[in-house]
């Protein structure tokens, strides 16, 4: 199995969401982060106090699925990410050992 | 798209519209030529109590824009937009304060014609007139400057009644706000308010309130606002709605709002805030007062108690916005009748705004596909239309007697029918002036921020600044 | 499990106890009977100075409510209930001001008899009566309906008397749902909140404000309503908790507020409304309202100080919630008192209120196991208690003395008997009520959401909603 | 580091200097010693309108401190100290209500000398003195307790003018927390506040307003507290931030605002409530309360566009903390002003605030390199500093004029000669005082928390409680 | 060593950090993030306009263990997370290379 | 390539990002999270009822680098972050297979 990381511009995430579905991705995890990177955002000035905003804000997905679908779901996320502007994000895989579902205590492939 | 060129047109149509209609009721006028009889001897007196009713209704009806409306309507937008709304009721509460300093209260409430006042209040020029050892003891009076028009005469200062009638010019326009929310530029509202403030409604506060107004003439009852406040800001919204488009993402995009905790609060001072604005336009502290309290709390809590029974039902939950959305819908229901009617027309105008408003908001705009951001017409504009119109129906005739008009304005079918022709001049003279001033402000500055700049958030893209 | 029928047999034990009542107190009737002997010439006027700060009162009691007690509750609730608890005082105010209107005001403040008013001003039947010409001159009289017993006059309208009244029939309720926050079904609340206004706030008030009820005739001493709103609504609070339970996860869990800048501007905006509360009870604008303020603001300071050095001493940190929870003690514990003591017995009666309500809400809870959610017992049942014993010790007589009652009423053994009277009776009767009609809610929807709802919060399950 | 043992000089010095300053402008003071002539006759009467705004405006300035400026300063503070900065405006309330009880009015208020009263009014003894019935009837009188100065005579209860000047005492130490906001210890807090309220506060009210004081006896204008409530809390905060030192991480640390919505609310809240302040400072509901109203308004206005232009202008964008500090910049400049100025002159004062404390807040700061973390000196100091001077430019006789002084006080070179003198002394007593009382606290318990638990935050470290 | 990332129900972290404090976890970090599921959210209605909420709450634990510890830690988070309802969530596992203390520069074993 | 996860103080994130620019590292992505671990945090006690605030406020860095540049970044992580008193955090590293950049489709190395 494979973790899909995937960071997006956060107005992104339903059509991120729609574009697995059809895949059978089953379940995903998001998070709010804060990305830093070539993309260069706003200053903020309060009462001559002069922040850069170097932070923005990003959605983080985060992915389990079988190692044969990875290429599949990279693809459809990439595609539907995508807004071709500065700050579009990145998606990264990592190897996933184990997986177990709480509830029943399935493991791997039928984990997720 | 529509072409700004028509509009002129259109706006000189409308003003021979509206120099016509007067002419439509004029069965009405005699009632009120008749109150001149009654002519106060010597300079009136200030009354201390009915001068304090009306600097704490002030401070109250101030309240109701800021931080009230700021809170309202900055609780029903997402997380980035959420100061750019509060900025948007604070700095229209300054611009308008000057905006009406300089020339709109002399517009409003200055005698001139039947169509709108003179410039003899210009800077408000005279009014520290006859002030003489600190304290100032004559009275104001709102003169009508007609021969056979009785002027209006109060117990209050005349700096004091400027003040007043000033927080109601402040809170109009920032209603309106609400159907541009998320998406306008913060130059052109600037520029689109002053000339608002000065173009639309200073001359409906004048045609309604000043004893030479010609719905004022006409018999048209408004007690605190439901045409030159409500109806007026509701219908200007609409087409702020129309002519700058839907929101990036309407539709599509989850809108959830941020924290409705803040609406929760926004809807409770603009509630508290009420009492001033109706109960204060009694300007004085007496029965009349009393009772337009009275009405406005009964109507509110029916209206709300009305939106959210109609949404448990049909959709099955009480939701709290509904809840308060229904509030503020009897809350401007109530507005113009609340000087006029009695407990038992409070309550079926109450619950008849909250059941109406509840659909145009959830409904009637899905259909009809515009996108009022914070429904300043679907709850304004609609609730304003209902208040008005019921006013015709249910006036208590006691209430409005005097003694030159022993029986005051009953509510009947003559009455409606003057309601109904108050309810049609604003919407029509509102709804193409704001088109006409739309259309001026585009061109100088543009409306809209670009659409990557509406996905940012006005906060940080309009005034730099976030919340965490 | 308590069993609903075992309280019906409670219920008629008590309207027999409370029938019995006065026969305890015979001696402290003359004084006020005696108080008839002055009788106003002519119909009363009134007094705009005197209706201009009630009607302002009236405005800031609603404030107390939305949004201070709203904003106060929802401060200290968790994330997934700060929507639903202020849902229940924004509900709570609109559902009561109906009650109020169609029934709850005839209850309490027409003559009747001893025990409840009579049916004469259903629908606030009447009410716009003496309405002639617009404006109403004649003040309202508060008739007592029995000969030999005075009437009280004002210098008010009515509709301004039974708004001021209405307020404070709106919080009372608000104020217990303090005790089953987090955990009650609002269909519940509706219900029971409905019945709960009618049946035991109504006539609780009537005993001791109608010029007819027994515990004003009889001498107790509420000036404001220690009795009638604060220990009503803590012991129904109480009971609300013990026959609702525990919240899921109390002791386990962690049940740290959410945000607690919220409870610190309620408690803020219940502070400044208070003033309302206090002063306005004075029903003018005169010296005595002075010096109910001026007692309410240093019983306040005070308890808040006592809370905040009595925490800093025994968990080694003054806490901000403890700050304004020792202030709200103090604004309940003077309010009882607030137009008999001076500020020297403010000062006392707001270190006591601070510290035996900082015990009773961190120590005597814990020690019998109730989980009274944000401490509508702890607060406001304990608080009103010692407010309104203090009132019989401290009272000083001629901040109540009259023409009829030269000496007014001091304090002392007898007016503490008095008071002791007042202060079981209300727990009493309001507790067995509760009881009564928190079975026959039961009986009809059910009090509790379920467990699961319970832990995904009432926001979203009850309301559909949540903040993000 | 500035050593302690310097200031004890300093402080002897001082008071020789105010001692000499009534020399300066001996020609100002029969005028108002003129003003004797006039004796009432008869004890003077309440009047219900004039008190029950003076209730009214009670509540409105208690307000802006809690929880206006709660609000405000929470409102520009990072996350981690929210809590706190609100505990500090709830703290002050509620310590300044026990010390102003027990000797603060004493000092302020009653005849004494020229420079501090005397303490015949300790523990508010005799404030109940003519209560008789219930409803006290007589008016207070502001004593001046010298022969040929006349007595200042209310229409209003003591009680009530005590508890007007009481929210005054509450706020201005309140003010100077934005200054050591972040940083300062809680029992630090306690103890420096109890000092300044009595050693600073009190004696300055007296110099300005005792009809005794000297400033007052020799003219210096200050309607409702330039000088005794903003100068002397700006100066304070300087001296705050320059004894305290800076924040850790200040210029290299983000300290972005965590919720600039609070601060939002707090300034409207602030602007609502200061028509309290200001037009309560007429101490009556009169045509110069409603002068004061008006010129609060548009120099409010003026100044927050002001400040937004500037920031507009040199910025790039108009932000929303630029606007709000805007308004109370104007707030603090017209409140010296406000029962002397015209429209006018109010416009002037607006925006001159508006531009000086922007200049001040964003520029001055940084090249003078102090962390006054909130701007306590630069919007109020400056603003009230600008506001007292102008005063002497725009005021307009008739407004202060009286039976014994026809001419009021104009503006001209003299008075502005008399408001500079009023404004120096301000300034350094208030800063001299703060210093030393700065160093006796810091004797006692330390100012400053440690590094690590300014980094955790103020609101877990001192109050063990945090927001989510 | 071995990361084990477990997405739980937010009430039952205090659950989980109890169970693993006997097994010697001396330290562990969460996130809140929103889940996307078999589980199904609730309707809101803000003014007829409907979002369905299919992002639930849910917690993210993550802690680095021993490799030889990784079972029993699995085995505790998914007995203490366990309710057998529906998203109840799931565990997974990752490889951890490296791992440092930087309060000390220990590394691997001694940093955990 | 590889994953550098580290826990570190709030405070310290500036110091982090400064140290890691030197170093060519051209984006971070960060967030908010809570940590347990041997720092004890404080006792919060709302009206009598005691929480132990046992998780504390941290973030989470996750920035992804070419293999060879790991042990330089550790490094800097570790100096930036380091004020010796307990609390002070974890680098963790973790191998990645694949990275891609969404706006241009970029892969591995090319894409970080
Ligand atoms: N090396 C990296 N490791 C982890 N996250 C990264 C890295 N580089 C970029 N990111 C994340 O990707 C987001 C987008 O990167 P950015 O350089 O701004 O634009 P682009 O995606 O167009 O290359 C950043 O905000 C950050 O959250
Ligand atoms: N493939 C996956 N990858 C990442 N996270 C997942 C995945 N599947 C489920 N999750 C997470 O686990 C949570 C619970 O899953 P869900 O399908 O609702 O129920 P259950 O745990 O009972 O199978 C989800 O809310 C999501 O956060
Ligand atoms: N085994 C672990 N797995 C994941 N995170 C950990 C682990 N141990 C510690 N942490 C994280 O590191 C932070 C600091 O750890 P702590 O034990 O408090 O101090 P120190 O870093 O000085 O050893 C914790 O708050 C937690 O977020």
């Amino acid at each position: 199995m494979k973790l899909i990381m995937a960071i997006i511009k956060p107005f992104k995430l339903d059509d991120v969401r729609e574009a697995l579905t059809p895949l059978g991705v089953q379940g995903l995890t998001v998070s709010e982060v804060k990305g830093f990177g070539r993309q260069k955002g706003q200053t903020e000035i309060y009462r001559g106090a002069e922040y850069h905003v170097s932070f923005l804000p990003k959605i983080k997905i985060e992915v389990v699925v079988p190692a044969d679908l990875a290429d599949q779901v990279i693809e459809a996320i990439s595609k539907s990410a995508h807004t071709g502007k500065i700050g579009d994000g990145k998606i990264f895989v990592i190897d996933i050992e184990r997986a177990m579902r709480i509830r029943t205590g399935e493991v791997d492939g039928e984990a997720l | 798209m529509i072409k700004p060129r028509n509009f002129w047109g259109l706006g000189v149509l409308l003003f021979a519209l509206v120099l016509a209609l007067p002419a439509f009721a004029d069965d009405a006028a005699p009632a009120v030529a008749a109150a001149a009889a009654a002519v106060p001897a010597g300079p009136p007196k200030l009354d201390s109590g009915d001068t304090a009713w009306m600097l704490t209704s002030t401070a109250l009806v101030l309240m109701m824009t800021i931080p009230g409306l700021a809170l309202f309507y900055a609780g029903m937008v997402r997380k980035k937009n959420v100061l750019a709304t509060m900025m948007q009721s604070f700095a229209i509460c300054c611009i308008v304060t000057l905006v009406w300093t300089v020339a709109g209260y002399s517009i409003a409430f200055t005698p001139g014609n039947a169509y709108m006042g003179d410039f003899s209040r210009i800077l408000l020029n005279g009014i520290a007139g006859h002030i003489e050892k600190g304290n100032d003891t004559i009275a104001f009076v709102l003169a009508s400057g007609i021969k056979d028009v009785a002027d209006m005469t109060t117990t209050i200062p005349e700096t004091v009644y400027m003040m007043f009638q000033m927080t109601f010019a402040i809170i109009t326009p920032a209603l309106i706000a609400g159907a541009f929310a998320d998406r306008m530029k913060f130059s052109a509202l600037c520029i689109f308010i002053t000339l608002w403030s000065l173009i639309v409604y200073a001359p409906i506060a004048h045609w309604v309130w000043a004893p030479s107004g010609w719905a004022n003439q006409m018999g048209v009852l408004d007690f605190a606002g439901g045409t030159v406040v409500h109806i007026n800001a509701g219908i200007a919204g609409l087409m702020c709605a129309l002519v700058l488009g839907k929101r990036v993402g309407y539709g599509s995009d989850n809108m959830a709002p941020y924290n409705l905790s803040y609406a929760v609060i926004g809807a409770s001072l603009l509630w508290v805030g009420w009492f001033g604005f109706n109960a204060g336009s009694a300007v004085a502290a007496n029965g009349r007062a009393g009772m337009a309290m009275t009405v406005t709390q009964i109507a509110t809590a029916a209206a709300a108690l009305g939106w959210m029974f109609a949404e448990w039902i049909t959709k099955g939950k009480p939701s709290v916005l509904g809840a308060i959305s229904g509030a503020v819908a009897g809350l401007v229901a109530i507005t113009p009748a609340s000087g006029y009617v009695l407990p038992g027309g409070s309550i079926v105008i109450g619950v008849a705004a909250g059941i109406i408003c509840f659909w145009s908001a959830t409904s009637l705009k899905h259909m009809l596909g515009y996108d009022d951001s914070l429904d300043a017409f679907g709850v304004h504009g609609i609730g304003g239309i209902v208040g008005a119109l019921l006013t015709g129906v249910f006036a208590y005739g006691p209430l409005s007697a005097t003694d030159a008009s022993p029986d005051g304005s009953p509510g009947g079918l003559a009455q409606l029918k003057l309601q109904a022709i108050g309810v049609v001049s604003t919407l029509v003279y509102s709804g193409v002036m704001t088109l006409i001033l739309l259309m001026i402000t585009k061109a100088l500055v543009g409306l809209r921020v670009g659409q990557e700049e509406e996905r940012e958030g006005l906060d940080i893209v309009l005034h730099g600044e976030q919340i965490f």
